[in-house]
């Protein structure tokens, strides 16, 4: 299969078809919307059913192979804002705090584009290691208690407030409703194994394409509703939006296969860190750092990067990986 | 019936601000508070509500005068430089005005 | 099969058992009630699967096939209005707005009514083509702009707010919520074709039977809510609310066999034809001729046509089609 | 702290008459509104909250006194023939004048 | 605009309670109401908006002067005692005074 | 497999696991929560699935092998209050109208209990009688009606006023949303028969299990919110919650016996003699005997008797029932 099978292949997939179609929702006023508690529904469902899954990898897999690419993959969320932050406040003239917001939101993940990475290696019959949802679970977190820090260090006016509310982001990053409610799936898979896996399959696994379909649809509508703030964040955040994730997945993918993981654990590694958080990121930062602009922060990893990917990312990512791989 | 003249405050902010509207609540003194999911729009753009984590919410409080005060100077102070938020006052008249 | 035999099945079916719960429990004053959310979620999810499923089928049957009687069912819909509109104003003696707006949701359609059609048909083994969503996706709109136009032409003070509410009135029955949902779900299914159907069907295919007969218990308390409003109604809106159906459903089927289609085909045209709108309908209704009295509209649709399709109607048409059909 | 008195506009109406409503708060000067997804019971008869297009919404609006009275004005004009609808008026003071 | 002066009564109580409150206010003689949703803290414990038997209400009610006294009478002596409950009254000026 | 496998098996469930979770994010106070139509909307499912499923198997089996356990179950729902109110009374001194409602809520049964037994039965492939869900049906109101008298007889005010809300609880207990769902669900069933069950199949069955599963998360919630209040209710409730319904458990076990059920099928009596109402029987105390703590019976059933039944009641039941069976 070519690079642009594969492409094709995604483009035409019903998750990105749908994505498009909220997009076209958003773009041309229609007064489609989900209501909070569907949206809500579809989260816990798509985070519970992943990260079960991941668990009952893990059981199945040993935590022996797990640990190493996990550790790697945290690091790795740790020390992108190293080097975003730098970029962006130098490179882009960014306010130190809008400049480690965004550089937290980058090394963050998005659980929805890892899900639509594992649904499309499905659709290219590309098998991959489960398990990868541990590395999800684990690189949400780091980067934004990196960027929070690196943003309070730059304000400098460090203080008690200053203390309380690293610890509320620090709280927020750690015991979240998505990282509490993936975790704690995991775990949940992890002691259940194949056995509690055969009981909830029809209802984790079955319908799970479909789901993440529907789901994609709206979240084509939220990306949309941001399309008109774009030209409000100048073209160097543009810019930033496609070109970092892109560097990051190649990164990801190379550090994937240094730790021993599978063609597909690879290229799900490469989506991770290429990948921009919008759930979790903006709570900590709004508490943290609430200076920082969330239309520059949003509108980069909403907008931009999180369609890039989906259209686009995931398939090259793949590309990369069998490129690397012999 | 008896009634007794009390404040209300009545608070719209972004969901984000939630944990940290009530705990404030809780500091200055009120013994409860009403919460309400909303939609809104403002000088911050449209708050549609779908996604949880960017919604808005209102909260309402109803206070003794001074307490009142005392929240209203907190909310200018801490609050309206972090937030997007509006505040405001109105008079009312509770029973039972020992809950208060 | 003797049309009781096919009556009873329907009868029997768990979809029109639950619609029957609905009304019970609205007649009985129970505290049961759907959260609009709820709602909201289970509409979305039929409206994207039978639109996806149909899209598919475009895709296989090819445009060819599916142009012929898309124009015809179009016409019909738009037709309806102009033989309606007198009978209710000189027959009925109702006001010309009323007269109008009552047309505009008979020449609309039904999604539920199609769908627990289509449900029908697959109980009894009656093959259809599952093209014929693109119908119910053309049918929708036309009318209510006809219905709109009597009535504004009727009521006669034309002039610039006027304008403005036949434009309200013309997006809304294009860009609605259910028909864009619908349509684009339609064209999704088209460009994803049998691939893109395989990796869904677990979530859109198979418990769509179950979500109906859910569904249906839901529109049976909303139809319920509105019994108590027959007695405003009179007998004309009460003996129109099932005649015109009938004769309605009869042209449709016809209609279908000359345009080429199979017995399944016509019979869901004939199923179209006959019903009413009460969701896309009231709304554009409601905005461009507000002073159409509510009560006559959505009664008629909501609590005499459609329960009298649920159960009677779909048997109804499909043995038109049998006896028409060699 | 220093409040600054303002009207409070509640509308409570049909939801079909949403965006009309929305429409004419802009044309008459408010720079935000929220609203609330309610249920109601009135003259046209018992709005549930459960099918979307039938439900019922309550806006809230701040206004400068005059602004206030030109919106219904409006209201009173335009919508209450149209829509099931009743609107009210009280008095509250806001922090940050400006916004309103 | 002409508008007229009226009460607004509000109820925040404990969803158990709901169909009590909509009978008294058609008992006393109100021609409306609106009703929300609502989370809330107060005496009783804290009351999530998730199950809807354990959750909250508010309900909101226009009225003229003496029937609103009659309300507020009617619930401070009947359902205090037996309901979480909180109310309280403003003034308000509506919009075509016949409605209510 | 002996009685300790049969624990393992259970607490190493999908269900009960997941139920451990949502205890666990009410206590470390994480912001997980489901809104309320997602409640409802899984309530729904799980009422009209389970009175869905034995309405079908009574189809099946005929009401001659029904009506006698129903007629049992009714009875021992009734009756016991009559020893759990002075035992609470006289052993627990507590005020009259708190034992009248307590008793109430242990006489009663709670379906969310019934439904993880009927999991955990499959998971350990234990068969029973599918139509068990009628006695469910049967066992919610009797109890509370009987809870309601005694508690107004001990306050004895009686009048006017007090009938009226003896009818209120009365019309709570017999059309209140979970009952009708549930009865009329399994009405619905029992007209179909097989043949409906064949086409709502892979909605109502095949996601089943997986549906609870995630229900539990948000009952563990539920629950874990309550944990706090244990302090408020002393050692007489704490030991009443865990040792009563252990008795009422091997009481219905018995019954089951006596009356003909098989292994399974006692065991489910058993586990709704056991089980406390948290739904029903509090919306009609509330409304009926407000004078009555709700700390105590919601504590007392929500936070004791729930998580220990769902942990170890359940497979405490089924050794009993291996025991007394031959
Ligand atoms: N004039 C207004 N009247 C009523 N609500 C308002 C008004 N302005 C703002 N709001 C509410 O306050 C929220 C925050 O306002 P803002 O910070 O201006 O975006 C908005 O989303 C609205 O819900
Ligand atoms: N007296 C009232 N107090 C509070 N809300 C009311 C009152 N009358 C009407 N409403 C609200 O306004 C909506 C429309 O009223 P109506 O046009 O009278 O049906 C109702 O559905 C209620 O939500
Ligand atoms: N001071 C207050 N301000 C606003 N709402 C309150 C206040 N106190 C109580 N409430 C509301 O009234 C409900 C019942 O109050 P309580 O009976 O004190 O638990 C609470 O759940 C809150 O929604
Ligand atoms: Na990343
Ligand atoms: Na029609
Ligand atoms: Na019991």
């Amino acid at each position: 299969m070519t690079f642009f099978d594969a492409l094709a292949a995604n483009l035409l997939s019903p998750a990105v078809l749908f994505f498009v179609l909220g997009l076209v929702a958003a773009l041309t006023k229609s007064d489609l919307k989900f209501p909070e508690a569907l949206y809500a529904g579809l989260t816990i469902y798509l985070l519970v059913a992943i990260g079960f899954k991941g668990g009952v990898a893990i059981n199945e897999a040993g935590l022996g192979k797990v640990w190493l690419p996990s550790l790697a993959a945290m690091a790795l969320g740790a020390l992108i804002p190293l080097w975003t932050y730098p970029l962006l406040r130098f490179g882009g003239k960014f306010a130190a705090v809008d400049a480690a917001a965004i550089a937290a939101h980058y090394g963050s993940v998005s659980a929805v584009t890892f899900i639509a990475a594992t649904n499309y290696l499905k659709a290219v019959d590309q098998p991959y290691e489960n398990y990868a949802t541990a590395f999800l679970a684990v690189m949400e977190s780091p980067a934004i208690l990196v960027g929070v820090v690196l943003g309070k260090l730059a304000t400098s006016k460090r203080g008690a407030s200053d203390m309380t509310s690293l610890k509320a982001a620090m709280h927020e990053a750690l015991f979240g409703r998505s990282i509490f409610l993936l975790v704690g799936a995991l775990v949940v898979g992890a002691l259940c194994g194949k056995r509690g896996m055969d009981k909830v399959e029809p209802f984790f696994v079955a319908p799970f394409q479909g789901v993440l379909a529907l789901f994609l649809l709206e979240m084509g509508l939220v990306a949309g509703r941001r399309l008109g703030d774009l030209r409000k964040v100048g073209p160097f955040l543009l810019a930033f939006g496609i070109v970092m994730p892109l560097l990051h997945g190649c990164l990801g993918v190379w550090l994937g296969q240094l730790t021993g993981l599978g063609l597909g654990g690879a290229t799900l590694l490469g989506v991770l860190a290429s990948s921009a958080s919008y759930i979790a990121a903006p709570a900590a930062i709004r508490m943290s750092l609430p200076d920082a602009n969330p239309t520059y922060y949003l509108t980069a990893s909403l907008a931009i990067t999180f369609p890039f990917n989906i259209a686009l990312g995931i398939p090259a990512y793949l590309a990369v990986a069998r490129w690397l791989y012999p | 019936m008896n009634t007794h003249p009390m404040k209300l405050v009545t608070i719209v902010c972004e969901a984000h601000a939630r944990d940290a509207v009530t705990r404030l609540l809780r500091e200055v003194g009120a013994h409860g508070w009403t919460l309400f999911p909303v939609e809104g729009d403002g000088s911050q753009g449209r708050r549609l509500a779908d996604i949880p984590e960017y919604a808005n919410i209102q909260v309402e409080v109803i206070l003794k005068p001074e307490v009142a005060e005392r929240l209203l100077e907190r909310l200018g102070g801490d609050f309206f430089p972090r937030y997007a938020m509006i505040a405001f006052e109105s008079d009312v008249r509770v029973l039972r005005a020992g809950k208060f």
